[in-house]
C-alpha cells in the first residue's frame, strides 16, 4: 500500500506560518505525476543528504529518470564518490534560487527557465526560505518538496516524515517508481 | 578641523556670558581639502547605492507573507498583491530590513552616545590619539564625516549626526512614506553606514577613555571559558555589550583589593571589553593609569551568548549585572529562580525592576542578599560596580544554605527526567539546529551520555524543547549534568582586543593585498550559532590562517573559536601571531571593533593608494570593491546588529557570508553571472567600459554547509586588480578548497582565468586542456598561453572603477 | 535662556576665527527657575508612567503570535510560551508598540528637522515670536526642555535631544536588549512625549516661516473638497505633510500669476498648512509678506488621505507633488498608468524614481510632459515647486489627447464590468469596512447605482476588493463612474488651521473647564477611516460642539467633517465659531498641529493655576490628568503616528478613544474600577490618600461603534477636581448620551456620584430613589440629600494629585 | 439535517493568521454542548446585531435558557427595545476582556471569573482581537464563536457562514436547541 505523506501537515518548525497561503500536503502518486509531467525539472538536493546517504542514490535515481539535479551545498561530493555526475550540477541553493526567480534565466543547461523545481535535503529553514522567495516572486515555477518535511512554502510538499526514515524512504521509492513508469 | 570649548566674560555686555562652541582654527596636521560628501544625507551615496545594486541584485526571502503594522492590516501581499497603503512584497521586505538594520545602528550608536556622557563625566574630555602607529586614526570619521578628531568631545556632532540619520529614517518606515524596495535598500545601506560610523565612535571613546590596546599585535592572552571561573570565590557575571558598569566593578574589586574573594566573568562582548582595560599605551590620567595598569588581564571571558543558558544551568555565577545589548531577557526569570541577584545597569534593559540608583549601596545590597527582590536597577556605573561586588560576595554564603539555587540536578532527578521522556519528538520539531533530542534522552535514560556530550556546543540553549516538552523535562539541566566535567574544564586561552590596525601594518600588507599575493581578508564578526556555530568558527579561521590569509576575529566568534586547540593544546591565538597579516589571526575587540575592519579598507586606499578619504565615502568604498580582496563571515549571526554590521560592510564594498538561518533576514544581495552587461567597469585610465569577471560576485551570500562557506569566501576575495600572480594564489586556493571538500572542482573557474598565468600551477596542464576542449578556449600550447577565450584579457595597468568621476582622461 | 549666534574675530590670535555657539544670558522675561527634569532620558520619568500603569493597565491584543525578528525565529510566543531570546508575549507587543511609536514619532520630528534646515536655508534665522496674545508660546518645549525659544536656531537643540532620545529607544527594541513589558510601554510613553514635542517644534517653525494664524479662531475660510478643483485649469495635487515643495509651488504660481491656468489641491496634511500660508499676524520679511500675503487662501483642500484613490479614479489631477509621510506608495503605479506626472520632493519618498535636482528644470518638465519616465525626484523644494507648476501646465492638454489617461470609465465599460461579477465574495471577505460589495455591484449591473452612492464614503480605497477579485473589475473604477456628479459637486468651505491655543483663551476657560461646567475638550486628531470614520468624525463633533463641550480638530478629521452641511448647507465651520471655547469648534492645523492640544492643557496648568511648567512634565501631567477634563479621538486612525500621538497624550493625561480597527495598535491602558486600590489618589493638602471614582476610568480604550465612542468620551471627561455643579453638567451629558443612544441609563452612573448636587436635575428625583433601592444608600429624603453611600465625599478643596512631592504639608 | 458549520473554515479577513495555534470549527451540537456544560458561561454580543435584528430574539432566547449576557457597544438598546434585560449587562468590550483576562476577576454578578464566552454579532477584527487577548493571557477561559464567520483566534468556532444568513440563523437555532434541551 502507498505510503500516506499527507498526514501531519504542519510546518516543521511549528512557528512557520506565512500567512493565507500554506502548501498543501499530496501524496506520492500525484507528486510523481507532478514531476514526470513537468516540460522542465529540476531536483535540488541540499547537504543533508550526508545524514541519511542512501538518499543520494534515489537522487541518482531520479536524476536517471531524466531529471536534471542541482547539488546545492558540497552535496555534489555525494554525487562524485558515487562516481555519478551525468546530469548534476554544482551550485549554491542561494544563487540557484536568485536565477530561478528571474523569468529570464535560462536554466543550469542554457535550455530555459524550469517550470518544476524539487527539493530535499536541505536545512528546513534554508529551503523554507528559498521556496518563499519563489513563492512571491516567480509564481510560473511550481515548487515541490520531497523532503521528510512539511514545507509551507512549497505548493506541494510531504507532510513530516521526519521521524520515520523507513517510511520516507519507501515515500521516495514510490515516487521514483512513478517518475520510472 | 580643530575645535575647542570653553567660556570667557566680556566686559562691556552686563549680564552676559559668552560660551564658546567651537573655537575653530585652519588645522595644519590634516591638509587634504574637503571631499565631496561630508555628513552624507539619505539621497548623497544613492548613486553608489544603486551601482551596488544594479550589480548585486536585491533578492528578498519573505518570512511573513503579511504586513501587520498598521490598522488597514492585516495585508496578505502574498505574490504580486498591494497592502491597503499599495505597498507591494518587496518593499514591504525592504522596509522590514531598514527597520532591522536601523535597530542594529541605533544598538551601536546609542551605545557609543552611553560611552560618550558616561566618560566625558568619569574622565573629563580626553585627547584623542591613537599613538605614533596609528596616525589615520578615526578612518570612518574621517571618511564619512569629513573631520578629524582631536578629543573625545568632537566624537559629539559625528553621533549627532548618526542621530539624526536615523531619525530620518526611521521616519521613511512609516506606513506611507517609501514606497520602492530599492531605495528602502539604499535607505538601509546608509543606516548600515551609520552602523559603521556609530561602532567606530564607540570603541575609540573606550579605547582612549580606558586605555584600551592600540593596535597591539602582543595584546595579552586572557582566560576564556566558564572553567576559569573560580568556584571557591564569588563569581560576578557582567553580561552585555558596554562596559561601563563592569569596569567599576573591576575597579571597585582592585581599589579593595577584592580579587581573591571574586571573579569577575563576562559574557558577550563586555566579556572582550573588560579584558581590554588599561592594556594600552597609558592613560593620560597618570592616577587612572597607575592604578589600574593591566587590570584588565584579571577579568575572565566566561563566554558567547549562545552559552548563556549553559552558564546558569552549569552554577557559574553568584551575582549578574547587565548592561545592553544581547541580554536575553529571561535572564532574570532564570535570577530569581536560582537566586543569582541581578544588577540592570543601563536605562536600555530595566525588566521592570526597581530604580535604586538614589538609594544608599548597603540597602540595595541588603535586599539583594536576602531575596527581597530578585534584581534592582542601579543606573549609576561606580554604584552599580559596588553593588555587584558587594552583593556577589555577600551571596555566595546564602545561596549555598538554600538547594534550589544550585541548577545543577541530581543523579535520581537526571534518570528520573531522562526515563519520563515518551519519544514524541515535540522538541526535535523546534529545535533550531535540529539536534535530535529525542535520542539523545533516550540514550540517556539507557546510561549512555555521550550524546549529551556531543551535542553540548551544537545546543544553542534556545530553551524551546524545555517549553514544549508535555513531560516537563529540563532538557538543559541533563545537559548541564552530562557535561559537567567539561564545564569545569573549559579553560582557555584567547587573545585580548588589539583594537584598529596600525599604518605600519595596512603599509605591509597593502600592495599584496591589492594585487592578490595576500589572497585575501577574512573578517570573523558576530557571533556564531547554530547549526554548529561554535566549531564551524574555529575551523574557518584555521582553515584560512593556514592557507596565508589575513584573519581578523572581533565579538563572540573570536570567544567560540578560543574554545579548541590543536594537538598541543595551543589554542589558535597561541598557534599564530596577533598582527594583521597573512598567517596571522588578530582579535580586534568586542562587536563595535570590527569598526577597524573597516578602517582597515579604507586604510589600504588612504595609506596604500595615496587616496584622500576625507568626505570621500563612495570613492574609497569603490576602491575596496574593486581592489581590497575582502570577505566577511558571520556563521550563526543571530541579531539586527549582524544585519547593521554586513550592510555597513556592503556599502563599503566588502561581501559578507552567512549562515543558513541567516535567511530570517530577508534580504541578500546576489550577482547573475549570466548578464555580462552587470559587470561592465570603467577603466578610470581613459573611461573605456570593460566587461570583468564577477568578481567579487555577490555582495551577501547565505551558505547552507560551512564548506559552501569556505569555497565561496575564497572565491569572494576575487578582485579584478590581482595581478597574476595574486589571481593564480586566489585561484589555487579556490579549487584546492573545492577538491578538498567537494570532491571537484568548481565548475565556474574558467571565469577568472585571465591569462594562462593566472593558473595555479598545479592543475595548470590539466585546466588549459580543459579550458580548450570543454569551453572552446584558443590555446597556443608552444607557448602554454591562452590566445583566445577569457573574458578579459590581464592588462597589470587597468585601473577599475565604477565611479564616472574616476575617470583620469575624458573620452 | 537666551540664545544667540554668530562669529567675530580676534586679534591676537593667528589664523583663528572663533564661532560663537551661544550668547547666553540671564533672561529676564522668564523668571521661572530651572524644574526638575530638563531634557528627560529614558529612567526619568519611570515614575510617573509607573503610575500610569498601575491605575491604567496594559492591555494587549497580539495580531500576531509569532516574533521573526531575529534569527532564532520564528518563534512562537503564543501563550506563555518564551522566544529563543527569553521575551515573553507581552513584552514582544511592547517591543513592537514601542517601534510603532517610535515610527510615528519620527515621522514628526523627521519632518519638523526637515522644515528646520529648510526654513533656515530659505528665510535664515526667524525671531520666535508668537503674538502679543500667545506668551506661553512653547508650552511642550518648555515643559519637556526646560527652555524658551527665541529664534528658530533654539529649535535646534530640541530636535537633536529627541533625535538621541528615539537612537537610545529604539535599541532597545533589538534582541536580548529591553525585556519587560511595562519598561516597554515606559518606553513607549517616553516616545509619546517626544513625539508630541516634534510636532510641536514642527509647527512652531512653519508657523513663523510661513508666516500661519497664531491662534486666529476667525481664521479664514478655505475651499475643501474634490468638485473645488477647476478642471478648466490644470490641477497640481499636492500630496503629504510637508508644505516645502508645495509652497515654493504657490510661490511661483504667484510670482508668474499663473492661478489663472492652475490650480493647487492639497490632500492630507499638506493640505492643511497650504491654506496656512501667509495668513498670521505678518511675515519678519517685508518683502515676503508683502508679495504673499493671504496666498494660502488661493489653495484647495483636495480631501483626506481617504479619498487618495477615489481622487485618482475621478480624475481629479495633472501632475502629483509628493512630499513625506501618509503617500500611498502605489500612487505610482497610478501616476505612470494614468499619465499623471508625478514629482518626488524629499529624500524619505523617492519611490525608485531618478533623482534629478541637479537638472535643469525645462529638461525635467520635458521629460514628464513626454512621458518619458513617471516621475522624477526634485529634492529641492524651489525647483520641485516650479517644475510641479509647469509640468501641470504643460501636460494637461497632452494627457487629454491620451485616452488611458482618463481614469473615469465609460457607461458600456461599466455595464460590463458589474456585469461580470460572478457573486462569489471575495471582495467582500478582504473589505475593511466590510461593504457588502458582491450585493452593491449585483444592484449596479441592474442599474441601480444606489448602493454605490450610499457606500462611496464609507470604501476606504484599500484596493484589496480589486486585487482579489477574479474576474478583475475595477471596483473603484465602478464607484467613480456611479458617483461623478458627487465628486464634481464635493464642494465644502473648512476653516484653515488656526494654530495655538492663545493664553486669553485659558484664562476665559481654565476654571469651568479645571471645575466641570465646561463639561471637556474634545480633541478630535488624526485621519477618519472605516467603518464610517467620515461621516462619524462629523457626527461625533456635532454631538459634543452642541452640547457646549470645547471640540477642537486637526489633519484628516477637520476635513473629513467638512464634508456634511446642516438643513441650510452649512458646514460645520460655518455652523460654529473657531475659538477654544465651548460650542465653538477649532480647527487647530495639520497633524503636527496637534501639539497646540497638548499646549492647552499645559497652559490650563501653567496660566489659569500658576504651575510652573519649566522642566516640570510629571507635574503638570499630574495636574491634568486630575484636573483637566480633555479626551481625544482617533476616529479611523490607520497610522503609526496615530499610535504615537495616543501615546504623547497618555503620558500627559489625557485619555483617548480610537475605533475598532485600533485594535491592530495592539496596546490600549484599562483601568478596572473593582480594583478600590487603583484609584487611590494622594490630597495634595495634607498628603492623606482618598478613595476615587475611576475619573476618567481609562487611557487608551477602543470603541465599537460610534455610539459607544460618544458615550464613553462624556464619561472620559469626569475629573476628580470636578466641582458639584461641574460633575453634574458632565453626569447630565454622560446619562443623557446614554438614553439617546443605548436606551437606558448606563450602570456605572452612581460611582460618579459624590453628593446630591451632582445628580442631573431632571433625574434626581428618579437617581435617588434608584440609589436608595438597587445600591442601598442612605438618603436624607427631606434634605433630598445623600447621607451616605458614594466612594468619596465631595470637597471642594480637594486637591488631588498622584506626585508625593506635590504634598503640601508632610504628616 | 444538521447545518454544517464546519467547512469554509478559513479566516473571514484573509490575512488573520496569527501563528500556530488556530481555532478549529465544530459543529452546532458540539459547540452547544460545550456552552450547555459550562459552570459560568458568558454570551457577548456586539453592534451588528442591529443588522440582523433577529438574532437579538436568538441571543434573548439563549438568555432564556440561563446564559448571562454582556450587551456590547451600544447593543443594549436591542434588548431594552424587545423589554428583555433580565440577564443583560451593558459593557464595552474592550473593558469587559479587560475584566475577562484577569484570573480575579468576579464576573458582572460578582460571582466569580467566567469559564466559557461565546461571541457574536461583534465587528470581525474587535472580536478576533479580543480573542487574541485571552487567547494568549488568559487560557482558563474557553473562547468560542457562534457568529457567521471562522474566527481564527477562538478555541472553537463556526466556519464562514457570512453569505449564507438563513443557514447561519438555523445553526445557531440549533445550538438554541441544544442549550434549551
Amino acid at each position: 500500500m502507498a505510503v500516506d505523506t499527507t498526514k501531519n501537515a504542519v510546518p516543521f518548525e511549528m512557528a512557520q506560518i506565512p500567512g493565507p497561503e500554506m502548501a498543501k500536503a499530496y501524496n506520492t502518486a500525484v507528486i510523481g505525476a507532478i514531476i514526470k509531467k513537468a516540460k522542465r525539472p529540476l531536483l535540488v538536493v541540499g547537504a543533508e543528504l550526508f545524514e541519511d546517504p542512501v538518499m543520494f542514490d534515489k537522487a541518482i535515481a531520479i536524476g536517471k529518470t531524466g531529471v536534471p539535479i542541482a547539488a546545492t551545498a558540497h552535496s555534489i561530493k555525494g554525487f562524485v564518490e558515487r562516481g555519478y555526475t551525468e546530469n548534476v550540477t554544482m551550485i549554491g541553493l542561494h544563487p540557484l534560487t536568485n536565477y530561478l526567480r528571474f523569468k529570464d534565466w535560462q536554466g543550469l543547461d542554457g535550455k530555459g527557465q524550469y517550470d518544476v523545481v524539487i527539493f530535499t535535503g536541505i536545512f528546513y529553514k534554508f529551503a523554507s526560505a528559498m521556496f518563499s522567495t519563489l513563492k512571491n516572486f516567480n509564481r510560473d515555477i511550481k515548487r515541490v518538496s520531497i523532503d521528510r518535511y512539511y514545507h509551507v512554502n512549497a505548493d506541494m510538499t510531504f507532510g513530516n516524515l521526519a521521524f520515520d526514515p523507513e517510511k520516507y524512504h519507501e515515500a521516495i521509492d514510490e515516487v521514483i517508481a512513478k517518475l520510472a513508469a | 578641523m580643530d575645535k575647542m570649548e570653553g567660556s570667557f566674560a566680556v566686559e562691556d555686555m552686563q549680564n552676559v556670558q559668552i560660551n564658546i562652541g567651537a573655537v575653530v582654527k585652519e588645522v595644519e596636521e590634516w591638509d587634504q581639502p574637503m571631499g565631496p560628501f561630508p555628513y552624507p544625507s539619505i539621497a548623497t551615496l544613492r548613486n553608489w547605492d544603486f551601482k551596488i545594486m544594479n550589480r548585486y541584485k536585491v533578492f528578498y526571502s519573505p518570512i511573513c507573507d503579511r504586513c501587520t503594522l498598521c490598522t488597514y492590516g492585516p495585508c496578505d501581499l502574498t505574490g504580486n498583491k498591494r497592502g491597503a497603503c499599495g505597498i507591494d512584497q518587496a518593499a514591504q521586505q525592504g522596509r522590514i530590513v531598514l527597520i532591522a538594520v536601523l535597530m542594529g545602528c541605533t544598538a551601536h550608536a546609542a551605545h557609543g552616545r552611553h560611552l560618550y556622557h558616561w566618560c566625558l563625566d568619569k574622565f573629563g574630555d580626553l585627547p584623542f590619539k591613537m599613538g605614533d602607529e596609528i596616525l589615520v586614526d578615526a578612518p570612518l570619521t574621517r571618511t564619512i564625516a569629513g573631520i578629524k578628531p582631536k578629543t573625545l568631545k568632537d566624537f559629539g556632532p559625528v553621533l549627532s549626526y548618526v542621530e539624526e540619520q536615523v531619525s530620518q529614517l526611521l521616519a521613511c518606515t512609516h506606513t506611507g512614506q517609501e514606497g520602492n524596495y530599492v531605495d528602502f535598500e539604499s535607505k538601509a545601506l546608509h543606516a548600515g553606514m551609520l552602523d559603521s560610523l556609530g561602532k567606530e565612535v564607540s570603541d575609540l571613546i573606550q579605547i582612549v577613555a580606558y586605555d584600551m590596546p592600540r593596535g597591539d599585535e602582543d595584546a595579552p592572552l586572557v582566560e576564556c571559558g566558564m572553567g576559569t571561573l573560580d568556584k571557591n570565590k564569588a563569581i560576578l557575571i557582567t553580561y552585555g555589550h558596554n562596559l561601563a558598569g563592569s569596569a567599576e566593578a573591576m575597579f571597585y574589586a582592585e581599589d579593595n583589593k577584592l580579587w581573591d574573594k571574586v571573579d569577575i566573568g563576562g559574557v558577550c562582548c563586555t566579556a572582550i571589553d573588560n579584558t581590554r582595560i588599561c592594556e594600552g599605551i597609558g592613560h593620560p590620567d597618570k592616577e587612572f593609569n597607575d592604578k589600574y595598569r593591566m587590570v584588565g588581564t584579571k577579568a575572565k571571558i566566561a563566554g558567547a551568548i549562545g552559552w548563556w543558558r549553559k552558564m546558569v544551568r552549569g552554577d557559574c555565577m553568584d551575582c549578574i549585572m547587565v548592561d545592553e545589548q544581547c541580554v536575553w531577557t529571561d535572564a532574570i526569570v532564570d535570577a530569581e529562580k536560582y537566586k543569582i541577584p541581578l544588577i540592570a545597569t543601563n536605562e536600555k534593559i530595566m525588566l521592570g525592576l526597581p530604580d535604586r540608583t538614589n538609594d544608599p549601596v548597603d540597602e540595595i545590597v541588603d535586599d539583594l542578599v536576602n531575596f527581597r527582590m530578585p534584581g534592582v536597577v542601579v543606573l549609576d556605573p561606580v554604584k552599580a560596580g559596588e553593588v555587584g561586588i558587594k552583593t556577589a560576595i555577600a551571596v555566595k554564603p546564602k545561596r549555598a544554605e538554600i538547594r534550589e539555587a544550585d541548577p545543577f540536578i541530581s543523579e535520581e532527578e537526571f534518570k528520573k527526567y531522562a526515563e519520563s521522556c515518551t519519544y514524541c519528538h515535540s522538541c526535535q520539531f523546534v529545535c533550531p539546529p535540529h539536534i535530535k533530542i529525542g535520542d539523545v534522552v533516550r540514550a540517556a535514560a539507557e546510561g549512555n551520555l555521550e550524546p549529551l556530550s556531543s551535542t553540548y556546543e551544537i545546543c544553542v540553549g534556545c530553551r524551546r524543547c524545555e517549553q514544549v516538552c508535555p513531560q516537563e523535562i529540563p532538557i538543559l539541566s541533563l545537559y548541564a549534568y552530562a557535561n559537567r566535567d567539561y564545564i569545569r574544564n573549559q579553560k582557555f586561552k584567547m587573545r585580548a582586543g588589539r583594537g584598529p590596525i596600525k599604518d605600519t601594518e595596512i603599509r605591509r600588507v597593502g600592495a599584496p593585498l591589492v594585487l592578490g599575493t595576500i589572497p585575501g581578508v577574512i573578517a570573523i564578526i558576530g557571533c556564531g550559532n547554530y547549526p554548529n556555530g561554535t566549531k564551524e568558527c574555529y575551523d574557518i579561521a584555521r582553515e584560512f590562517v593556514d592557507r596565508g590569509f589575513i584573519v581578523a576575529a572581533t565579538g563572540c566568534m573570536a570567544m567560540d573559536m578560543s574554545l579548541y586547540t590543536d594537538a598541543e593544546g595551543k589554542t589558535i591565538w597561541e598557534q599564530f601571531p596577533g598582527g594583521f597579516d597573512g598567517r596571522n589571526i588578530c582579535n580586534v575587540g568586542s562587536c563595535v571593533a570590527n569598526a577597524h575592519l573597516h578602517g582597515a579598507g579604507i586604510k589600504v586606499a588612504t595609506i596604500f593608494a595615496g587616496r584622500n578619504e576625507r568626505a570621500n565615502y563612495d570613492d574609497i568604498a569603490d576602491y575596496i570593491l574593486s581592489k581590497v580582496g575582502a570577505c566577511g563571515v558571520a556563521w550563526g549571526a543571530y541579531s539586527q546588529k549582524a544585519a547593521s554590521i554586513a550592510t555597513g560592510f556592503n556599502r563599503l564594498g566588502v561581501p559578507a557570508v552567512v549562515q543558513s538561518h541567516s535567511v530570517m533576514y530577508r534580504r541578500a544581495f546576489l550577482g547573475r553571472t549570466d548578464k555580462k552587461e552587470d559587470w561592465e567597469i570603467i577603466d578610470a585610465r581613459d573611461g573605456s567600459k570593460v566587461y570583468c569577471e564577477p568578481a567579487p560576485e555577490h555582495m551577501l551570500y547565505v551558505a547552507e554547509s560551512v564548506e559552501e562557506c569556505m569555497l565561496m569566501m575564497a572565491k569572494l576575495c576575487f578582485r579584478p586588480s590581482d595581478n597574476n600572480s595574486g589571481r593564480m594564489i586566489k585561484l589555487t586556493h579556490y579549487c584546492d578548497i573545492s577538491m578538498k571538500y567537494f570532491g571537484c572542482m568548481p565548475p565556474d573557474w574558467p571565469i577568472y582565468v585571465r591569462h594562462a598565468s593566472d593558473l595555479p600551477l598545479k592543475w595548470k596542464e590539466d585546466m588549459l586542456k580543459e579550458l580548450e576542449s570543454k569551453y572552446g578556449w584558443e590555446i597556443d600550447w608552444k607557448r602554454k598561453a591562452i590566445v583566445s577565450g577569457p573574458i578579459r584579457k590581464s592588462d597589470v595597468s587597468f585601473d577599475p572603477t565604477n565611479i564616472e568621476r574616476k575617470i583620469r582622461v575624458k573620452k
